[in-house]
C-alpha cells in the first residue's frame, strides 16, 4: 500500500515538475548557463540542452528569432529550405545532435552559414536551436509550437484572402 | 430529524405519520461509505457539497485579489513579477465567473427550488451529480494547473492572437480553454435539470403565476444559460482546435478573424453576467418579502423584468467591442439596448424599495445585505449607463473604471444579495441559527471594505490608469488611490471571513433554528431544518402565492407509495397533476462518466486522440447509466 | 369557499407522452443548446465568408459530392423507420419496436460510414484556410451529433432485445427518435449550405 | 463620498487623464461625461432618499404592530405605492432616452472627420509603439518609437495596424482609445490644441509587458512641430568622439544591429524600434525609464530587470564596451 501510494506520489510529483518546466518563462540567462561560463567548463552536455528543448517558452522565442535574425532567409519560415539547407528532415551537414546545431550557429559553417556567436546570447541560440529541434519533430509533442500566426501551413492557400474593398467611408469610422 | 411539522395529512393520526416517515426515511436513504459518498444523488446533499465547493473557490479567488493589490499597493512594486500577475488575474477572473458565481448560484437553485416548489427532488439526480463532478474537475484542473505554473495567463476573456499557440506557448491556453468545456457541461446540465424541474414537478396548484420570484429567477435564467452558454463552448472549440489541430478560425492571414472570437465570447460573456445576477434578484426577492411581513409589491413587473432582462441581455454583447470600430449604425443599437436594460433593473429595485415602505420590518442581518445591495448595486448600474455610452466607453473602456464597475455590479448585485441569501436559508441548510451581532459586523466591513477597494478605481481609471497592469510608475501619481484600495481590501477580506467564522461556530454551536426561524411564506419553510432526503412527507397543495401565510389548513398530496422515489409531474403551466413520476436511486455512474469526461479532457489536452477514447468511454458510461436495475417498473407485456 | 382537500394521485398512470414527460423536455432542452451551437457554427461560416473574396476557396469536387449526397440520401431515408418506430412506441408493440429500432439503427451507423467517406473525399484540410476550418468545424460538430445518436440507438438495440423492457423505456425511445430528427435535420442544413452554396457558386 | 474623494484626488499634484481634454473630441466626451456623472448622482440621490425613507418607516411600523404578515394590504394604499412606483420607472425612462440622444449626438461629433492634412501611422508591437510619418519619398519619411509629435491645431489621421497581437491606443488627453487588430486597419483623427506633453497608453492587454507600453505625446506648435520633423529626417551622422566610434563600430558589427535601424549607419533591421534620434526621445523602452546617458547604460546591461519579458535581451557587453555604447547612443538625437 506504502509502495503503491509512494508510486503514485511520485508519479504526481514527476507530472507537476514535467509541466513546471515546460511552461516556465525565462526571462534572462538560466543559471545552467551563467555558471558554465562563469566557471569556463562544459558542465555534462544534456543539463542546458534539457532546460531548453522541454520548455515550450523556449522553443517559442526560438520560432520568433528564427524570423528576427533572419534565419527564415535562407531556410525559409517553415523551415523546409532555400538558399541554406531545409531543416525539418534527417540530414544533417554538420551534425543533428543539439550541440552540434549550437556550434554550427555559434560558429557558423563554410559556404554561406554565418557565426551569431558574437552577435546574439547564448540563451537565445538555445531557444533557435529547440525550435530548429522542433522542425524535425524531435521535441516533447506538449512544447513543440502550434500553428504560428498569419501563416498558412498545410497546403498552400489557392488564393490570397483579401478583404474585400471597403469604400473609404463605410464601416469603420475614418 | 423526523419529528419536524410539515404538511401533513390534515385528518391523520400520528402513528400513521410516523409509518410514512420511517418508510420513506427507508426508500430515500442515503447512500453509505465512500463509496456511497461518490454515488449520492439527493440534490440537497449534491446542492450542499456544490455551495461549500464554490465557496471554497471564492476564497481562492479572493486570495488571488488580495495578492493582486498588494503588488498593486504602490508603484513599481516588485512583490511579483507580470508572469505571476498575468496567472493570477487570469484565474481571479475565471474562478469568480465560473468556479464561483454561476455555479453558486445554480446550487442554490438546486437546493431551494424543488423545497420551493413542494416536490422531493430535481427532475435528473443522476445528472445533477454530474454537473457537480464535472465541476469540481474543472476547478481541480485549473488549481493543479495554477500550481504547477501552468495556469492560464491571457485574461478571463483569453483574446486571440494573444491566446494563439504562438502568443501563448504551452497548455496554460488550453487549460482555459478546457475549464470552458467543464464549466459549461455542469452549467448546462443544471440548467436543463432545473427548467425541467420547474416546470413539470411543481406542486399541484402552484400555477406558474402563483411560483416564489425566486424560482421565477431560476427559470429565466435557466434559459439564459441554455442560449448562451453554447457561444462559448463553441468559441473554446474553435480556440482548442487553432491550437491544438492548426485550423485557422481566428488567423486573419487566411480568412480567419479575431473578432469572431470576440462576438463568439461576448454573445455569451453578456449574458453571463445576468445569468449571475438575475438569481441573486431572486434572493433578493424572497428576503425583502420575509422581512417586509407582507406581499411584494408589483408581483407582475417583477416577473416581466426578469424576462425582459432575459431577452435585452443577449442584445448587447457588442458594447464590449465598440473600441473595435464596428460600424456606428450598430453602435447605437447596441448603445440604446444597454442603457434599456437598467428599465427592468430599475422597476425590480423601484418595487422593494415600495415593498420596505409598505411593510413592517424586521431588521435581521439578510435585510441589511440586501440593503447594501441596493446602494452599491444603484452605483453599478449607473456606472453601467456610463459605459453604455460609446464616448464615455471609449474612454474608460479597459481601465480601472471598469474595473470598478463591474464589481460594484457583481458583488453588489450578486455577492451581497447571495451572502444575504446565505444569512437567511442558513437555518434551513443546517437547522442553526447564525450569531445576528457577528453578522453585522460581517456586513460593516464587507459594506466599508468593498466601498474603499472599488470607488478609487472609478477616478484612477477616468485619470488614466488601464486594466491588467501588473505595475505603474510613480510619475503617474496613481500611487496613493492604489494604496487606498488595497486597504480595503483588507477590510473587505476581513468581512468576507468574518462571514466564514460565524458560519463555521453556528454549524457547530449555533442556536437550533427550527423550520420556521423568520415566519416566511415560501414552501421550503414548512419542512424540517435540515430538510430530510425525502423533503415532503406528503407532498403540499399549492393556493396562492405565498403559500405558508394562507390562512386555514393545509392540503397535501394523498396516498403516494411510499415504498418507491415517487414524484409527481404536473402540468408545465398550471400544475394540475398529471402522472406519477419514478426517480432512479443513488448510482456511481454519474461520478465515473464525469470521471470519463475529465480524463477524455485531460488527455485531449494534447492529442485529438481524445475523441475517439471519449466516445468510448462515453459509451460505457450511458450504458451503466441507463440499464434498468431490479427492482424493475411496470414491463411491457411481452418480453423476449 | 371550499377549504382545500388533498390531491388523490391513486389512479394517475406511471409514465406520459410527450410534452407530459419531463425527459421529452430534457431532450428539447439539448436540442435547444445542440441548435444554438449549430446555429452559432452557421453564423460563423457566414462571418467569414463575408470577409473573404472568393467563396468558396476550394470547391468540392464529385466524390465529395457524391459522398455527401450518400449522407443526405441516408439521413432521408432514416426518417420513416424512425416514425414509424415512434409510432409502435405509442402503441406498446414490442415486435414493432424491435424492427424499426434496429432498421433504424442501422440506417444512423450508416449515416455514421457516408460521413466517413464524405470527411475523406472532402478536397481540403481543416488547416488549409479558414474555410477549410468553418466546413470541418460544421461536420465535425454534426458528426458529434450523430455519434451520440448512434449511441443511443446502440443502447436502445441492446435494450428492447436484451433487457427487461420497461413501460417507462417506451418514453425514452420515443424521444430519441425526436432526438434523430434533430440529428437529421443539422445534417440536411449543413449540406445546403456547404454543398449547395458550392454548387451554385 | 463620491464628491470627497473626486475632490481629494483632483487636490492632489495628479495626472488628471480623460477629465483634462485638450481636443474637441476628447471635450465632447468630457462634457458627455459630466451629463452622465451629474444626472447618476441625481438619481442615486434619489434612490438612497427613497431607501432611507422605507427603512425608517417599515422599520417604525415593524416595531409598533404584530408581526404577523399581511396578505392583503389596504387597496387604497396600495394602488397609491404602485403608482409611486410606476411615475419612478416613467421618470428612469424619460432620463434614459435623454441620455440616450445625448450620448448619440455625443458620439456624432466624435467621428465628424475634418479634412486631415497631416497622416501618421502608428503599428503597436509588444510592447513599443512605432511611429511613423510618411512623407513625399521614402528618405522623407520618419520612423520612431514610444513618441507622437502632433502639430496644435492640425487635424491628424492616425492610421493602425497591430503587429503582433491586439492593443488599444489610449490617448485620454485627446481622445477615447481605438483597438488595433491584426487584419485590420483603423483610423484615429485627432485635433490636439493646447500644446504640452501628455500620455497613452496600450489599454488592450497585451501580455508580458502591456503594462510598460506607454506613448509620449507632445502637441507643440506647428512651427516647432516642423522643426521637429526636419530633424528628424536627418540622418545619424557619423560620430567624432573616440568612444562614440568605438560604440558605433560595436553597435553595427554586434548584437544590437540584429534588430535595429540607425538611418545613416549599417544597421538597417526592422525588428526593435528604429533608434536614429534615440537620444531625443522622453524615455526608454516605451515607458520603462526616463531617458538618461545612466538610465541607457543600466537598461543596456539588463533590460530584463527592468522590462521582464521585453524582448531585447541582455547583451552580455563589458562595462568598457557599454560605456562605449552609451556614448554613441548619446549621438543620436
Amino acid at each position: 500500500m506504502t509502495g503503491r501510494s509512494s508510486l503514485l506520489a511520485g508519479l504526481a510529483l514527476a507530472l507537476a515538475l514535467t509541466a513546471c518546466r515546460r511552461e516556465e518563462r525565462r526571462f534572462s540567462e538560466p543559471q545552467v548557463l551563467v555558471a558554465r561560463r562563469e566557471r569556463a567548463v562544459a558542465p555534462p552536455s544534456s543539463e542546458p540542452v534539457a532546460a531548453f528543448v522541454d520548455n515550450a517558452w523556449s522553443v517559442s522565442e526560438g520560432q520568433r528569432l528564427f524570423g528576427w535574425y533572419n534565419c527564415a532567409g535562407c531556410h525559409s519560415l517553415a523551415g523546409g529550405g532555400g538558399m541554406g539547407p531545409p531543416l525539418r528532415d534527417a540530414t544533417w551537414i554538420y551534425g543533428g545532435s543539439p550541440e552540434e546545431i549550437h556550434r554550427t550557429i555559434v560558429e557558423g559553417r563554410p559556404n554561406g552559414m554565418p557565426e551569431f556567436g558574437s552577435r546574439v546570447p547564448d540563451y537565445q541560440i538555445w531557444q533557435l536551436v529547440a525550435y530548429v529541434l522542433s522542425l524535425s519533430g524531435r521535441l516533447r509533442q506538449d512544447v513543440e509550437p502550434g500553428r504560428p500566426e498569419a501563416i498558412a501551413l498545410g497546403q498552400p492557400p489557392a488564393m490570397t484572402y483579401e478583404k474585400k474593398p471597403v469604400p473609404a467611408n463605410k464601416g469603420t469610422h475614418p | 430529524m423526523t419529528t419536524a411539522i410539515d404538511a401533513l395529512p390534515h385528518d391523520d393520526s400520528g402513528s400513521r405519520t410516523a409509518e410514512l416517515r420511517a418508510e420513506l426515511a427507508f426508500t430515500w436513504r442515503l447512500a453509505r461509505g465512500l463509496r456511497g459518498w461518490f454515488s449520492e444523488t439527493s440534490h440537497v446533499v449534491i446542492a450542499r457539497r456544490m455551495i461549500v465547493t464554490a465557496f471554497v473557490f471564492f476564497a481562492l479567488g479572493g486570495v488571488q485579489a488580495l495578492l493582486m493589490r498588494i503588488q498593486l499597493m504602490r508603484p513599481d512594486n516588485h512583490f511579483m513579477g507580470p508572469d505571476r500577475y498575468d496567472q493570477l488575474f487570469t484565474t481571479h477572473g475565471s474562478t469568480m465567473m465560473f468556479l464561483f458565481a454561476v455555479p453558486v448560484m445554480q446550487a442554490m437553485g438546486v437546493y431551494l427550488v424543488p423545497l420551493m416548489i413542494g416536490t422531493r427532488s430535481v427532475a435528473f439526480p443522476r445528472l445533477n451529480a454530474y454537473a457537480y463532478y464535472t465541476y469540481c474537475f474543472g476547478g481541480l484542473l485549473l488549481y493543479v494547473s495554477l500550481f504547477t505554473n501552468t495556469g492560464p495567463d491571457t485574461g478571463w476573456f483569453a483574446y486571440v492572437p494573444l491566446s494563439s499557440s504562438q502568443f501563448a506557448p504551452g497548455k496554460r491556453v488550453d487549460v482555459w480553454s478546457q475549464l470552458i468545456t467543464f464549466t459549461e457541461l455542469s452549467a448546462l446540465s443544471t440548467a436543463a435539470n432545473l427548467i425541467v424541474t420547474i416546470l413539470k414537478l411543481r406542486a399541484p396548484g402552484m400555477a406558474l403565476s402563483r411560483m416564489p420570484l425566486f424560482v421565477w429567477a431560476q427559470l429565466v435564467t435557466s434559459f439564459m444559460v441554455v442560449f448562451a452558454m453554447p457561444s462559448v463552448m463553441l468559441a473554446s472549440m474553435y480556440l482548442a482546435m487553432d491550437r491544438l489541430v492548426g485550423t485557422h478560425f481566428f488567423n486573419s492571414a487566411v480568412g480567419g478573424d479575431p473578432l469572431l472570437w470576440q462576438h463568439l465570447f461576448w454573445f455569451f460573456g453578456h449574458p453571463e453576467v445576468y445569468i449571475i445576477f438575475l438569481p441573486a434578484l431572486g434572493m433578493v426577492s424572497s428576503i425583502v418579502v420575509t422581512f417586509s411581513r407582507r406581499p411584494i409589491v408589483g408581483y407582475l413587473p417583477m416577473v416581466l423584468s426578469l424576462v425582459t432582462t432575459a431577452f435585452l441581455g443577449f442584445g448587447l454583447w457588442v458594447h464590449h467591442m465598440f473600441a473595435t470600430g464596428l460600424p456606428q449604425i450598430g453602435q447605437s443599437f447596441f448603445t440604446a439596448a444597454s442603457m434599456m436594460i437598467a428599465i427592468p433593473s430599475g422597476v425590480q429595485i423601484f418595487c422593494w424599495i415600495a415593498t420596505l415602505a409598505r411593510g413592517k420590518l424586521v431588521l435581521k442581518t439578510p435585510l441589511w445585505w440586501v440593503v447594501g445591495f441596493v446602494v452599491i448595486f444603484v452605483i453599478g448600474g449607473l456606472s453601467g449607463v456610463m459605459v453604455a455610452s460609446v464616448p464615455i466607453d471609449l474612454q474608460v473602456h479597459d481601465t480601472f473604471f471598469v474595473v470598478a464597475h463591474l464589481h460594484y455590479v457583481l458583488i453588489g448585485g450578486a455577492v451581497f444579495p447571495l451572502l444575504g441569501g446565505i444569512h437567511y436559508w442558513f437555518p434551513k441548510f443546517s437547522g442553526r441559527l447564525l450569531s445576528e451581532r457577528l453578522g453585522r459586523w460581517s456586513f460593516a466591513f464587507t459594506f466599508i471594505g468593498f466601498n474603499l477597494t472599488f470607488f478609487p478605481m472609478h477616478i484612477l481609471g477616468l485619470h488614466g490608469m488601464p486594466r491588467r497592469i501588473y505595475t505603474y510608475r510613480a510619475a503617474t501619481g496613481f500611487g496613493s488611490l492604489n494604496f487606498l484600495a488595497t486597504l480595503g481590501a483588507f477590510v473587505l477580506g476581513v468581512g468576507v471571513l468574518l462571514v466564514l467564522v460565524n458560519v463555521v461556530s453556528a454549524a457547530y454551536g449555533g442556536q437550533p433554528a427550527g423550520d420556521d426561524p423568520w415566519q416566511s411564506d415560501t414552501l421550503e419553510w414548512s419542512v424540517s431544518s435540515p430538510p430530510p432526503p425525502y423533503v415532503y412527507a406528503c407532498l403540499p397543495c399549492v393556493f396562492g402565492r405565498y403559500a405558508l401565510w394562507q390562512p386555514g389548513p393545509r392540503a397535501v398530496v394523498e396516498d403516494m407509495d411510499p415504498r418507491q422515489r415517487q414524484v409527481l409531474v404536473t402540468s408545465a403551466l398550471d400544475a394540475a397533476p398529471d402522472h406519477v413520476y419514478m426517480l432512479p436511486s443513488h448510482s456511481m455512474w454519474p461520478f465515473l462518466a464525469a470521471l470519463a469526461t475529465f480524463i477524455t479532457i485531460v488527455v485531449l489536452l494534447f492529442t485529438p486522440w481524445a475523441v475517439p477514447l471519449g466516445g468510448v468511454l462515453g459509451a460505457i458510461c450511458l450504458c451503466g447509466w441507463f440499464w434498468p436495475r431490479p427492482p424493475h417498473e411496470p414491463l411491457l407485456a411481452e418480453q423476449p | 369557499m371550499n377549504e382545500p382537500r388533498g390531491v388523490t394521485v391513486r389512479e394517475l398512470p406511471s409514465y406520459a407522452f410527450g410534452p407530459r414527460d419531463p425527459v421529452w423536455w430534457g431532450v428539447v432542452l439539448l436540442i435547444a443548446m445542440e441548435g444554438t451551437t449549430l446555429a452559432l457554427s452557421f453564423l460563423a461560416y457566414f462571418y467569414i465568408r463575408q470577409r473573404v473574396d472568393v467563396w468558396p476557396t476550394t470547391t468540392p469536387g464529385t466524390s465529395t459530392l457524391l459522398a455527401a449526397g450518400a449522407e443526405v440520401l441516408v439521413l432521408l431515408c432514416s426518417v420513416p423507420p424512425t416514425y414509424v418506430l415512434t409510432r409502435a412506441t405509442r402503441s406498446g408493440d414490442l415486435r414493432a419496436i424491435q424492427r424499426w429500432m434496429l432498421i433504424a439503427t442501422l440506417l444512423s451507423v450508416a449515416a455514421v460510414v457516408a460521413r466517413g467517406f464524405e470527411l475523406h473525399a472532402l478536397p481540403f484540410r481543416w488547416d488549409s484556410d479558414a474555410y477549410g476550418s468553418v466546413v470541418w468545424g460544421l461536420l465535425v460538430l454534426h458528426t458529434t451529433h450523430l455519434g451520440l445518436g448512434v449511441l443511443e440507438n446502440l443502447v436502445f438495440v441492446a435494450l428492447v432485445f436484451k433487457g427487461p423492457v420497461e413501460k417507462k423505456h417506451l418514453v425514452d425511445l420515443e424521444v430519441n427518435g425526436f432526438y434523430w430528427y434533430f440529428v437529421v435535420a443539422g445534417g440536411l442544413a449543413i449540406a445546403a449550405v456547404v454543398y449547395g452554396e458550392a454548387l451554385l457558386g | 463620498m463620491a464628491l470627497g474623494l473626486a475632490a481629494l484626488a483632483n487636490a492632489c499634484d495628479y495626472r488628471r487623464g480623460a477629465l483634462d481634454p485638450i481636443s474637441p473630441e476628447a471635450l465632447t466626451i468630457d462634457i458627455l461625461w459630466w451629463v452622465f456623472f451629474w444626472t447618476s448622482l441625481f438619481v442615486l440621490t434619489g434612490v438612497l432618499i427613497a431607501l432611507a425613507f422605507a427603512l425608517y418607516r417599515g422599520h417604525a411600523r415593524g416595531k409598533s404592530s404584530d408581526t404577523r404578515a399581511e396578505l392583503t394590504p389596504d387597496a387604497a394604499l396600495e394602488r397609491r405605492t404602485e403608482r409611486a412606483v410606476l411615475a419612478a420607472s416613467a421618470l428612469s425612462v424619460v432620463i434614459l432616452v435623454a441620455l440616450l440622444v445625448g450620448s448619440v449626438f455625443g458620439g456624432r461629433a466624435l467621428f465628424r472627420t475634418p479634412q486631415a492634412p497631416l497622416h501618421a501611422k502608428v503599428i503597436a508591437h509588444q510592447w513599443w509603439w512605432e511611429i511613423q510619418y510618411q512623407g513625399k519619398t521614402d528618405s522623407d519619411s520618419v520612423a520612431t518609437a514610444n513618441e507622437l509629435h502632433l502639430p496644435a491645431g492640425v487635424p491628424v489621421d492616425l492610421e493602425l495596424h497591430a503587429a503582433d497581437v491586439i492593443h488599444s491606443l489610449w490617448l485620454p488627453n485627446l481622445h477615447g482609445k481605438r483597438d488595433l487588430i491584426p487584419g485590420h486597419t483603423s483610423h484615429l483623427v485627432l485635433r490636439p490644441t493646447r500644446p504640452g506633453r501628455y500620455d497613452g497608453h496600450c489599454a488592450e492587454f497585451c501580455g508580458l509587458q502591456h503594462a510598460r507600453m506607454e506613448l509620449s505625446v507632445t502637441v507643440e506648435p506647428p512651427e516647432v512641430f516642423s522643426r521637429w520633423l526636419t530633424e528628424q529626417r536627418r540622418p545619424a551622422a557619423a560620430p567624432a568622439a573616440p568612444d562614440a566610434r568605438r560604440g558605433a563600430e560595436l553597435f553595427a558589427r554586434g548584437p544590437c544591429a540584429l534588430c535595429h535601424n540607425v538611418v545613416g549607419s549599417e544597421a538597417s533591421a526592422s525588428a526593435g524600434p528604429d533608434l536614429t534620434h534615440v537620444a531625443s526621445r522622453p524615455f526608454l523602452a516605451a515607458g520603462a525609464l526616463p531617458n538618461s546617458p545612466l538610465n541607457l547604460r543600466n537598461w543596456l546591461s539588463d533590460p530584463q530587470a527592468f522590462k521582464p519579458g521585453a524582448q531585447m535581451p541582455p547583451t552580455g557587453l563589458r562595462a568598457d564596451e557599454l560605456d562605449d555604447l552609451v556614448a554613441y547612443l548619446e549621438t543620436l538625437r
